[in-house]
């Protein structure tokens, strides 16, 4: 019982989806994966405490799913395309997500990112060959 | 015999499709990104080639965790979207061409890359929103089309190099089926994004654009990093732009650039739409 | 470190199994077949390795044909058995060790063969009987297990000789993890049997003992050949054979060939008994 | 639309299972795949023209498949692993089918199977080495 240590594992701030992960959270994946079906998403709003008995999920995974703790099922290894068919009907974007990672808000976190385009107009110019609008 | 008249790349985000769906395509947010797309679609139009094969990623449609291929090829007559959890209505369905993508398979499986081959796949996000922001909305698509898919969401993923040797392998497999065909090949996806974890929201406009200069001209530069090295610069989804290695191995070494256009943000990432030929247009 | 103490070849074929739940293994028909087993049971009994890999083809039952991959590899802690469709009892699940299987998938990819990983995986008849002809049947197997699956139904299959280097690479995989484990590979199926077509019936003994002496002595000459060379001999189902190559691969060149048995007919098909070591016991 | 020659279309008796077969045999494959399940063997059994028309065969295949056509279902490009899971339910083992190949019973099959064995207790003494009972 050996899990590999890997390159990516000293990136900061970076969780990346291997077997280790998916591992321990494979019946969390499972169970959002099911949320493709529309019949499975209405099932599991009818009652998710069974749902997730349904899948096999433990008491801490279970937990999380009924009380929408979005942010500690990312932290318990779920991959985030998987969490989206959960969070994203619920009202909660893949950004807000991400921001709650940062105890910022979803506008927050969007402000960040437009910040990182400030001036790319300019600095295409400069690289030349871009479209440029 | 088919032959390569192209080589795109494209974003394939979720926002994209839905920038599309709701009309906000000339809004502010988004009217500089699309506007970047008219001469690619422009020269698509053109074009009208037979057959695209799109190489994306699924992000859990079609896939799920029990099987996870590293490639997989489509081999059916039509892929249908479906309903990706959000309620969206999927588009109508993309014609396929069997005979030719189970040709594909097999010249592939023949140089030692080992296929996934599916005859029967839904396509998701990663494959229908290229699909529209380069043709448009269609009840008939204009193109028949072969799904690629590589997986960048379940490591280990291939490496940035073996994506390029498979495009290598896919040019061989294009050139040696007999039938007079014109074929797109597109590379989705990218470019620098992080969804999840403290570091969610990378957005880095030089790698982005060094990366895109890369694959014009150099592509070494790109494939000669560690996928933890790609990760460490794009983030956890950023990765995904090692796809775009698999359109240009299919390419020529010397290629001509129509064109080139990147933007940020779309939604979380940076967007970098290519347009390559061989060079003889 | 982990290390390879030997390998073995077993058919696979679904009436070995019944032969076994009916009791029926000293009968006539079965006795030879069977007995000729005790020496490689006897020396796993001895052995007790802690993990076996074994190399086999899904007949329909984990995977369908609209998802074929080239070669798949379980990285489950468990694998269950089912029903195949004719309504027999399943076998008690086995265990996996996941940890092992991951790092076996992660190596296996760096070295450029396109694993499909498979987090869940029902186990068929093509893993399930050498497990029961190797180690009798048990409520708790004694030893973990790592499927490992190649495509030998839906063509255009993978060459021998890329099945033999899946073998070489997996030696190194192997032999790079840290945890002192003890692994037999087992190639799985064959030997020469056709199933339909009017050449049914096929057994070829001249070559399944021509290909047996191969696999110990110079896999060459049984990896060389063609997908279409090998069935014109040993037939459209014998081609399973090529996944011997798997585990010969994984072996050291010069092997010490501790068990040989032939055996034909069982069912339809030639049957061949290996047990393979590193020459150094 | 170009369906590729192979080297192992030249064997004489030989349907090689590739793409051109595989595809024109989906839906038929699929149908008995999902007989891997007993609640569908059970809903075939209680109508299985209805139960054809939900996998999509075309008329011919479900004609095949109502009238169980064993030897015209193989010969309809399916494969003789997915066949299995329909014809050994009913009595008719894959040596039956191959034998029907070849206009035999499957006794006589089974014989000619056995025939190919004799003298190989000599042969392997001769070969050397096996174990030999
Ligand atoms: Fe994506
Ligand atoms: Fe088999």
């Amino acid at each position: 019982m050996v899990w590999k240590k890997h390159d990516y594992d000293d990136i900061p701030g970076t969780y990346v989806f291997d077997g280790e992960r998916a591992h321990s959270s494979y019946a969390l994946n499972k169970l959002f994966y099911s949320f493709n079906k529309a019949q499975c998403r209405d099932e599991f709003n009818a009652d998710p405490a069974a749902y997730c008995d349904k899948f096999g999920l433990n008491a801490e995974q279970k937990k999380l799913v009924v009380e929408q703790q979005f942010l500690n099922i990312l932290r318990a290894g779920t991959n985030i395309y998987y969490m989206a068919k959960f969070c994203i009907p619920r009202g909660v974007s893949v950004q807000d997500a991400g921001a709650a990672f940062q105890g910022i808000s979803g506008d927050e976190f969007k402000e960040n990112l437009l910040k990182k385009r400030e001036g790319l107009e300019q600095r295409l110019e400069r690289e030349g060959g871009y479209w440029n609008g | 015999m088919a032959k390569i008249i192209g080589g795109v790349t494209t974003s394939h985000i979720p926002a994209v499709g839905n920038a599309i769906s709701e009309g906000l395509t000339q809004e502010h947010y988004w009217k500089r990104f699309f506007d970047g797309y008219q001469p690619v679609k422009d020269w698509l139009a053109d074009k009208k080639p037979d057959v695209i094969i799109v190489v994306y990623n699924d992000h859990g449609l079609n896939f799920f965790l029990d099987k996870v291929p590293t490639f997989a090829i489509g081999c059916a007559d039509e892929y249908q979207n479906a309903d990706e959890g959000w309620g969206l209505k999927p588009t109508s369905p993309f014609a396929g061409d069997a005979e030719f993508s189970w040709h594909l398979a097999e010249s592939l499986i023949n140089q030692e890359f080992d296929m996934c081959t599916c005859q029967e796949m839904l396509v998701d996000h990663g494959f229908v929103n290229p699909m529209r922001v380069l043709f448009g909305d269609h009840e008939v698509w204009p193109v028949k089309t072969v799904p690629l898919v590589v997986n960048t969401v379940q490591h280990p993923l291939p490496s940035a190099e073996r994506c390029y040797k498979l495009g290598q392998a896919l040019k061989k497999a294009i050139e040696s089926y007999p039938e007079d065909l014109n074929v797109v090949v597109a590379g989705t996806g990218g470019m620098s994004h992080q969804l999840q974890g403290e570091r969610a929201g990378i957005i880095d406009v030089d790698y982005d654009l060094a990366t895109m200069e890369s694959i014009i001209n150099d592509p070494s530069w790109f494939y000669k990093q560690s996928n933890a090295e790609i990760i460490e610069k794009a983030g956890t989804e950023g990765i995904e732009t090692i796809m775009w290695l698999v359109m240009r191995g299919a390419l020529v070494d010397k290629v001509n650039c129509l064109h080139k256009h990147y933007h940020a943000p779309i939604s979380n990432t940076g967007a970098g739409v290519l347009l390559l030929t061989d060079g003889t247009d």
